[in-house]
C-alpha cells in the first residue's frame, strides 16, 4: 500500500479541485479503451499533485482534445485546457521528455506532433507528403501507410512540389519569439 | 452627558483569533462617555451576562454596545437582558465583529483596527439612541396555505384542527399535489394515494377550511396579523355548487386527445376533465386553449348533456379578498423535464422517461394500470437504466444542489421494476447514494441485493437510439469508475432522477408576499438551524419542498411545524412589534405628501392642524404606527426633513458615520501599543 | 436574418491544398453558383492544429492571429472557412483574446505586431444557413440527389466546445442533414454525428483510428446509408481512407463513399462530375452515385 | 485628513446596506469564512430606500474615500419597493455628484441577496481595489476643510 503523494497547491491541482469524479468524461471519452488511466483517474491523480503518474500514463498522448469530455463536464471543468497545460510542461522540458516519453504510443504520438510543427515551420503551411514520409522514417515505421502512397498519388491526393508562403522569415519569428519568450520566463 | 457601556466577546477563539479584544476594549474605554468597556470569554453566557447587567444598575448605564456576534443570533437575548436590568432595550447596539469581522479577515491587526471601528461607531450610534417601546398589533387569527400538496394538506389540517379558520390556495383544479401522482412510497412501500386520499377528503369536509381549488395569489399587503390578500379564482366554466360532480360531461366531450399533466404527458384527457377520478374537489374544469367551443365556437356537448345545468362558458375570473392573520407558503417542486437532457436523448427518444413518469407507469391507477410499458411501442422493457442526479449537482446545468429524494426513489423504481418485469434487469447509475433516514439505507441494499438493482458508479455520457432486430433499443454509454472502465448497455428504457426545482411562479409568489428567496429560486429560511420553517418575513412560514428539497415524512414535519408557529402566534389577540416606525414632525411638516406617494403601507394620513376657532391652519402627514413598517422610504423623500425613523434616526446615522472615522488615528495608537 | 453577403475572406486552411483539394473546389462552385465571392486570404498561414495547442499554448494563438491580421489588413470583418478544425482554432483565438488581456499582450510580443481584433471567422456551413437561407439553396438545385440517403458526420469541432461552435445544436446538430434536405437528398438520423473519428492519431496511431472508423461506418451502414457527408478534411481523410486498411486488414468492405457536403451540394446544383473530382476519393464513388452523376 | 505619507493608503470605505438582503448576504460570508478586504465597514438600514443622499455626502465628508449601497435586487424588496425609489433617486444623484466633480467611481450601487454571500465579497473586494488606486479622496476634504475655514 503506498502512501497518498502529497504536494504544495498548484494552479492545475485548483483547477482540479472541482471534480467529484462522476465519470462523465470517462464515460463519453472515444479513446477510453487506449489510455491507461482514465479521464476522471488523470483528474484524481492531478487532485493528489501525482504528476509522476500523470505522465507515467499515456493518456495526456492519446487525447486528441476533440473536447467530448469538456462539453458535458457538470463541474464545468477546462479538462483540455488543464491537459493542454500538461502537455506543454512536457513540451518545454526536456529532461521530462526523457523521463517519460522515450517509449511505446507516447514516443510516436509525440515525434508525429513535433514533426507536423517543424513541417509547418518550414514552409508556413503543411507539406503532406513530406510529413508522412519523415514520421515513417523517424518512427521507424517505414512502411505504414506506403501502400497507399502510390495510389494518392496517382489520384492527385498528394501535391508534389511544396509551397512555401512568402512570409516565412515572419512566421517563423513567432516560433523563435515564443521559444524566446519562454526562456525569459524561465 | 451619556454613560455608556461596552461589552466585548471572545466568542471563544471566534472572535479572539484574529481580533485582539483586549485592545478594543482598552481603546473604548478611552472615548468619552463609555463609562466602562470590558470583554469576557463568552458574553452571551449566563456570567456573561450577568457582567452586563450588573454593570447597568452599578454604573446607571444609559447606552450600551455589545461587541459580539451578528446582531440576527443575539440582539435579542441581550435587550432582553438589558430590561431585566431596568434598561429599556433600545437603548443597547449590537457591534458586529463576527461576521463582519474576526471570520472574514486573517491579519489580526487589520481585523483588530476595524472591530475597533465598528465597535466605535457602534458606541457613537447608540449616544443618539432613543427609548422605545415596541407597538402593539391586533391578530386575525385566520391563516391562508398557498399550495394543496401534501405539505399544504398538512398545514392546514393541523391549523383547522388547532380551532383557526385556513383559506387553502391550490393553483390546479384539485389538490393531492405531486403525491397524488405516486405509485408506492418509501421505505414502505405502501401506496401514495391510499395514505392521501383520506387527508384530500378530510380538508374538503373540514368546517374551518375554506378551499379555493383552480386560484392563485393575485396580491399581498398588510403585516404580520393583518394580511390582506387577494385571490384570483380562474374561471372553471362550470359552476360548483350545482355541478353533481356526475361526470357525464367528461365523458361526452369529444376533445380526447389532449395530454394529462396528471399522468406526466403519458395519457389523455378530455377538453372538459377531472384530474383524476379520487380529485378534490372532484368538479371538473374546462380547458379553454383545447374546448371545441371556446377555440372554434361550436360544440357545447357538455351544457346539453349536464344535468344540472352547471356549464358556465360566460364565467370570468373572479378576484376574492381574504383578511388573514398569518400565511403558510407550501408551493412544492417539479422536476427538470426530459428535454433537459440532450445528451440522453430526452424529448427525442420517447421512451427516454422522468422519474415522475416512471411513477405514473408503476401507479395501478396509471395510464397501464400499473403494468410497465415502453411508452414507444407498449412493449414491456427487458432492461430499464436508471440516472440518479439527472442534472442534479451538476454547475453546467445551473443547479449546484443535492435534489436529495432521487436516491431513495431510484431505489424504490428499481425494486418495483423487478416487482413487475420478473427477469428483468435493471441497472442504477449513481454518483453517491444518500440515504440518511430511518430505514432508508437498509431500502437500498434491499434493492441491491434482494431484488438485484445492479448499481454502476458512474455517471452517463449518452445515450441514442438504435434498431436492433427491428425493435429501437436505447443505447447507454456510461462509465464503471470503480473499474476506471467505460460500460455500454443496451435499454429498452432510460428513467432519468431529474432535478427538483421550485415550482414556476415561486418567486413572484415571493415578491408578491415579499419574503427572500435563493438564486434557486427555494424560498429562504429564518435561520437554517434554528428557525427552519420560518422566513424572515414576520407572518409567512413555510412548509415542504418550496423550501429545498424534501421527501414525503419531512414536508409533513415541516408542515406540521409550521402550524405550530401559526397557532403559537395566533395564541394571542394581540402582538408586539418593533417599534421602528417613521414619525413626523408636524412644525416642519408643510403637506406636500410626497411621503404619502411612496409608502407601501398605506400608513399616512392626512391630519388638520387647527387654532383654537377650529380654522384649519395647515394640512400634515401624520404615520399611522400600526401599519408603518419602518422602511424609511418617506424619510428619504421629504424635502422638509420632517421625517424620521425611530431606531434609525438621522442623527444617529450621522452619529455612526462621524464614529468610523474619528477612530483613525487613535485606534492607531492602541493597535501599535 | 443577416442580409446576404457578396464577398467573404476566405481561409482555405492547409488540407484544402492537398489531401481535401476536392473540398476547396466543391466549396468555391457551390458559392460561385450562389454569387458569392470567396476571396483567398493572401499569404495565409497554418493555423498550428492541434499540435501547436499542445506544445505551447501561445503558439496555438499566435499562429491563428497572424491569419486574422491578414483579414483585417484585406479591409474584410468576416473570414469563412472550410475546414472545421482550422475554424475552431481561429474562433477560439477571437474568443480568448478577447477577453484575456494578458495573453493579448503576450500574442503581441511573439507577433511583433498588435493584433488588432474585430474579425469574425465563420464557418462555411454556418454561412450557409445562417446568412444565404434554405430557400436560396433549394432554388438553386436543378439536379436533386432524389432517394439518395445520406448520414450527416459534424465530427468535434463543429459543435464543440460549444461555446465556440455555436451555430448548431452541441448535442444534435442539424445544419448540415438540413442542408441535405434542400438538395434533395433524404437525411437520415444516425447516432454518430458528433462522435470522433480519431483525428491527427491517424499518422501515429492508425490502428486506434481504425478502431473508431469501423464503428462510424458500421452505424452508418446500420442506418442504411449510402453516402456520409462531412465537412472537415481530417473526417473524411480518415474514413475513407481507413476503409481501405479495414479491407486489407479486417476484410471488411463498407463500399461507404465519404464526400464533403458541398460536393453534394454543387452535383445537385448541377456542376459538371469532371470538375467534382470524385476520382480523388479512395472510395469508390461511381457505383453509388452513378445515377446521380449521370442525370 | 492627515496621512502619514510612509504608510500604506488604507482607503475608507462605508457600506450602507439594507438588513435583509445585503447585511444577511454580509453575515453568510461570514459565516462561510470567506476572507475579503478589510476596508468596508458597513452602516445597517432597515432598507436603502431609506438612504439620504446626505448620507453619502456626510460619510465623504468624515473621510470617506469609496462608498458602497447595497440592497436587495429589484422585485426582492422586503418593503416592495424600496429599493425602487433608492434606486430613482440615486439616478438624479448620480448626475448632480458628477457635476459637481466627485469621480463616481468611488460610489458603488449594487444588488446583493441574502443568498449572495460570495457576490458580497467580490463587491467588497472590487471596490476596496478600485478605491486604492484611486488613492485618497483628498479633494472632497479639502473642501470639507475649506469650508469650515470659511464657517469657523
Amino acid at each position: 500500500m503506498q502512501a497518498h503523494p502529497h504536494t504544495e497547491q498548484d494552479e492545475l491541482k485548483v483547477m482540479g479541485a472541482k471534480c467529484y469524479q462522476c465519470g462523465k468524461c470517462s464515460a463519453g471519452c472515444p479513446l477510453a479503451s487506449q489510455m491507461e488511466l482514465s479521464t476522471s483517474q488523470m483528474m484524481r491523480q492531478l487532485q493528489l499533485g501525482n504528476y509522476d503518474a500523470i505522465y507515467r500514463s499515456n493518456s495526456l498522448w492519446v487525447c486528441v482534445a476533440c473536447e467530448t469530455c469538456q462539453s458535458r463536464c457538470p463541474q464545468e471543468i477546462k479538462i483540455v485546457e488543464i491537459w493542454d497545460t500538461l502537455r506543454n510542461r512536457l513540451f518545454a522540458d526536456k529532461k521530462l521528455q526523457r523521463k517519460y516519453a522515450t517509449k511505446g504510443a507516447v514516443r510516436h504520438i509525440l515525434l508525429a506532433h513535433k514533426i507536423f510543427l517543424s513541417n509547418i515551420y518550414t514552409f508556413g503551411r503543411i507539406f503532406e507528403p513530406m510529413l508522412a514520409a519523415i514520421y515513417n522514417l523517424r518512427s521507424g515505421d517505414l512502411f505504414k501507410d506506403a501502400s497507399k502512397g502510390p495510389s494518392l498519388l496517382v489520384k492527385g491526393k498528394l501535391p508534389l512540389l511544396p509551397h512555401r508562403i512568402n512570409g516565412i522569415k515572419e512566421f517563423q519569428r513567432i516560433f523563435k519569439n515564443v521559444e524566446k519568450y519562454r526562456a525569459q520566463k524561465g | 452627558m451619556a454613560r455608556i457601556g461596552v461589552f466585548i466577546c471572545w466568542c471563544g477563539e471566534n472572535i479572539s483569533r484574529t481580533v485582539d479584544v483586549v485592545k478594543v476594549a482598552e481603546a473604548m474605554a478611552g472615548v468619552p462617555g463609555v463609562v466602562t468597556s470590558v470583554e469576557y470569554k463568552y458574553m452571551c453566557s449566563d456570567p456573561g451576562q450577568k457582567i452586563m447587567k450588573e454593570s447597568i444598575k452599578n454604573d446607571a448605564l444609559d447606552g450600551v454596545v455589545v461587541a459580539l456576534c451578528s446582531p440576527l443570533m443575539h440582539e435579542k437575548t441581550f435587550r432582553t437582558a438589558a430590561e431585566e436590568a431596568g434598561l429599556n432595550p433600545f437603548l443597547l447596539e449590537v457591534a458586529n465583529i463576527r461576521e463582519h469581522c474576526s471570520w472574514v479577515h486573517e491579519n489580526k491587526e487589520e481585523a483588530t483596527k476595524k472591530a475597533i471601528a465598528i465597535t466605535r461607531s457602534t458606541v457613537e450610534r447608540v449616544r443618539y439612541n432613543l427609548q422605545l417601546k415596541n407597538i402593539t398589533v391586533p391578530i386575525t387569527a385566520r391563516a391562508m396555505v398557498v399550495g394543496g400538496g401534501i405539505a399544504g394538506i398538512q398545514a392546514a389540517l393541523d391549523i383547522a384542527n388547532g380551532g383557526h379558520e385556513v383559506v387553502l390556495v391550490e393553483r390546479t383544479p384539485s389538490i393531492g399535489g405531486h403525491m397524488a401522482g405516486l405509485s408506492e412510497t418509501f421505505p414502505t412501500l405502501d401506496c401514495s394515494q391510499c395514505i392521501l386520499t383520506p387527508r384530500m377528503v378530510e380538508v374538503a369536509r373540514h368546517p374551518k377550511i375554506k378551499l379555493y381549488s383552480y386560484a392563485e395569489v393575485e396580491s399581498v399587503s398588510g403585516f404580520v396579523g393583518n394580511f390582506e390578500v387577494k385571490i384570483r379564482k380562474k374561471a372553471r366554466s362550470v359552476d360548483t355548487s350545482s355541478c353533481t360532480g356526475c361526470g357525464i360531461c367528461q365523458e361526452k366531450c369529444p376533445q380526447k386527445n389532449i395530454a394529462s399533466e396528471f399522468e406526466e404527458g403519458l395519457g389523455k384527457r378530455k377538453a372538459i376533465y377531472v384530474p383524476f377520478p379520487q380529485a378534490v374537489p372532484n368538479k371538473p374544469v374546462i380547458d379553454r386553449k383545447h374546448c371545441l367551443y371556446f377555440t372554434k365556437g361550436k360544440c357545447k356537448i357538455c351544457e346539453k348533456v349536464c344535468g344540472p345545468k352547471a356549464i358556465r362558458y360566460e364565467q370570468e375570473d373572479e378576484i376574492v379578498e381574504e383578511r388573514i392573520g398569518a400565511i403558510v407558503l407550501a408551493t412544492g417542486y417539479e422536476t427538470l423535464p426530459a428535454t433537459f437532457f440532450p445528451e440522453y436523448g430526452g424529448g427525442r427518444y420517447p421512451d427516454v422517461i422522468t422519474g415522475l413518469q416512471f411513477e405514473r407507469l408503476a401507479s395501478a391507477s396509471g395510464p397501464t394500470s400499473g403494468e410497465l410499458k415502453r411508452p414507444s411501442d407498449g412493449r414491456r422493457p427487458e432492461t430499464v437504466v436508471f440516472l440518479s442526479c439527472a442534472g442534479s449537482r451538476d454547475l453546467a446545468k445551473g443547479i449546484s444542489y443535492c435534489s436529495k429524494i432521487c436516491c431513495m426513489y431510484v431505489a424504490k423504481h428499481a425494486m418495483l421494476y423487478q416487482h413487475k418485469v420478473h427477469g428483468g434487469k435493471a441497472y442504477v447509475f449513481y454518483m453517491d447514494v444518500r440515504a440518511s433516514g430511518k430505514n432508508y439505507d437498509e431500502f437500498v441494499r434491499r434493492a441491491i441485493e434482494q431484488d438485484k438493482a445492479i448499481y454502476v458508479r458512474g455517471r452517463v455520457a449518452r445515450v441514442y437510439e438504435k434498431e436492433i432486430e427491428g425493435v429501437k433499443k436505447l443505447v447507454v454509454k456510461g462509465a464503471d469508475t470503480l473499474l476506471g472502465e467505460q460500460v455500454e448497455i443496451v435499454a429498452d428504457m432510460v428513467v432519468l432522477a431529474s432535478a427538483v426545482k421550485p415550482s414556476v411562479g415561486a418567486a413572484a409568489l415571493a415578491q408578491k408576499v415579499g419574503t427572500p428567496y435563493d438564486q434557486h429560486h427555494f424560498y429562504s429560511e429564518a435561520h437554517p438551524k434554528l428557525r427552519p420553517v420560518e422566513s424572515n418575513t414576520a407572518g409567512i412560514f413555510l412548509a415542504g419542498a418550496a423550501q429545498a428539497p424534501k421527501d414525503i415524512p419531512e414536508s409533513v414535519a415541516d408542515a406540521s411545524a409550521a402550524a405550530s408557529k401559526v397557532q403559537i402566534l395566533f395564541s394571542r389577540k394581540e402582538m408586539e412589534r418593533d417599534p421602528y416606525v417613521s414619525m413626523v414632525n408636524s412644525d416642519r411638516c408643510f403637506g406636500c405628501f410626497s411621503c404619502e406617494a411612496v409608502c407601501p403601507y398605506r400608513a399616512i394620513s392626512r391630519k388638520e392642524i387647527k387654532n383654537r376657532s377650529g380654522e384649519v391652519l395647515k394640512v400634515v402627514a401624520e404615520v399611522n404606527a400600526g401599519l408603518c413598517q419602518g422602511c424609511g422610504g418617506c424619510i428619504a423623500i421629504c424635502r422638509a426633513k420632517a421625517c424620521d425613523l425611530a431606531g434609525y434616526t438621522d442623527q444617529q446615522i450621522f452619529s455612526a458615520i462621524r464614529g468610523f472615522n474619528t477612530t483613525s488615528t487613535y485606534e492607531e495608537e492602541v493597535v501599535k501599543k | 436574418m443577416d442580409i446576404e453577403k457578396r464577398e467573404y475572406a476566405y481561409y482555405p486552411g492547409c488540407s484544402l491544398e492537398g489531401m481535401a483539394k476536392e473540398f476547396d473546389i466543391a466549396t468555391k462552385e457551390v458559392f460561385t453558383r450562389l454569387g458569392i465571392k470567396l476571396s483567398e486570404l493572401a499569404d495565409w498561414s497554418c493555423c498550428g492544429a492541434t499540435a501547436a495547442h499542445y506544445k505551447d499554448r501561445l503558439l496555438a494563438y499566435a499562429l491563428p492571429a497572424r491569419n486574422l491580421n491578414l483579414v483585417g489588413k484585406s479591409g474584410k470583418s468576416e473570414v469563412a472557412i472550410s475546414c472545421a478544425a482550422c475554424f475552431s482554432r481561429l474562433k477560439t483565438t477571437t474568443m480568448q483574446l478577447e477577453h484575456d488581456s494578458k495573453l493579448k499582450a503576450e500574442v503581441e510580443l511573439v507577433l511583433e505586431e498588435k493584433y488588432e481584433g474585430g474579425v469574425k471567422p465563420l464557418h462555411i456551413l454556418e454561412i450557409l444557413m445562417q446568412s444565404v437561407g434554405t430557400a436560396r439553396l433549394q432554388a438553386l438545385v436543378t439536379k436533386p440527389l432524389k432517394s439518395l440517403r445520406v448520414v450527416s458526420y459534424y465530427g468535434c469541432l463543429l459543435v464543440r466546445p460549444p461555446e465556440v461552435a455555436t451555430f448548431d445544436d452541441l448535442e444534435n446538430p442539424t445544419s448540415m442533414d438540413k442542408i441535405m434536405e434542400c438538395m434533395g437528398a433524404v437525411a437520415v438520423d444516425w447516432p454518430m454525428k458528433t462522435e470522433c473519428c480519431g483525428a491527427s492519431l491517424t499518422l501515429s496511431k492508425s490502428d486506434w483510428v481504425l478502431n473508431l472508423v469501423e464503428k462510424l461506418l458500421r452505424e452508418a451502414k446500420d442506418a442504411k446509408a449510402q453516402v456520409i457527408a462531412v465537412a472537415c478534411p481530417l473526417c473524411q481523410a480518415n474514413l475513407d481512407m481507413r476503409q481501405i486498411d479495414l479491407q486489407n486488414q479486417k476484410r471488411i468492405d463498407f463500399k461507404m463513399p465519404v464526400l464533403y457536403f458541398t460536393q453534394l451540394m454543387a452535383l445537385a446544383m448541377g456542376a459538371q462530375k469532371e470538375k467534382l473530382s470524385f476520382h480523388r476519393h479512395l472510395v469508390e464513388v461511381q457505383s453509388t452515385l452513378g445515377a446521380y452523376l449521370n442525370q | 485628513m492627515s496621512m502619514n505619507m510612509n504608510m500604506k493608503f488604507e482607503p475608507k470605505i462605508m457600506a450602507f446596506v439594507c438588513q435583509w438582503c445585503t447585511y444577511t448576504g454580509a453575515d453568510l460570508a461570514g459565516t462561510s469564512r470567506m476572507q475579503y478586504s478589510p476596508y468596508v465597514k458597513i452602516i445597517k438600514l432597515p432598507c436603502t430606500g431609506r438612504i439620504d443622499v446626505q448620507f453619502i455626502v456626510k460619510a465623504f465628508e468624515e473621510g470617506a474615500d469609496g462608498v458602497i449601497v447595497s440592497g436587495c435586487h429589484p422585485g426582492d424588496c422586503h418593503y416592495t419597493s424600496g429599493n425602487y425609489y433608492a434606486r430613482r433617486r440615486f439616478e438624479m444623484f448620480h448626475e448632480l455628484m458628477s457635476f459637481v466633480g466627485v469621480d463616481m467611481r468611488r460610489i458603488q450601487f449594487a444588488w446583493v441577496s441574502a443568498a449572495e454571500g460570495r457576490k458580497w465579497a467580490e463587491l467588497v473586494n472590487e471596490v476596496s481595489k478600485r478605491v486604492e488606486e484611486l488613492g485618497p479622496f483628498n479633494v472632497f476634504h479639502a473642501l470639507r476643510e475649506q469650508a469650515n475655514e470659511l464657517n469657523p
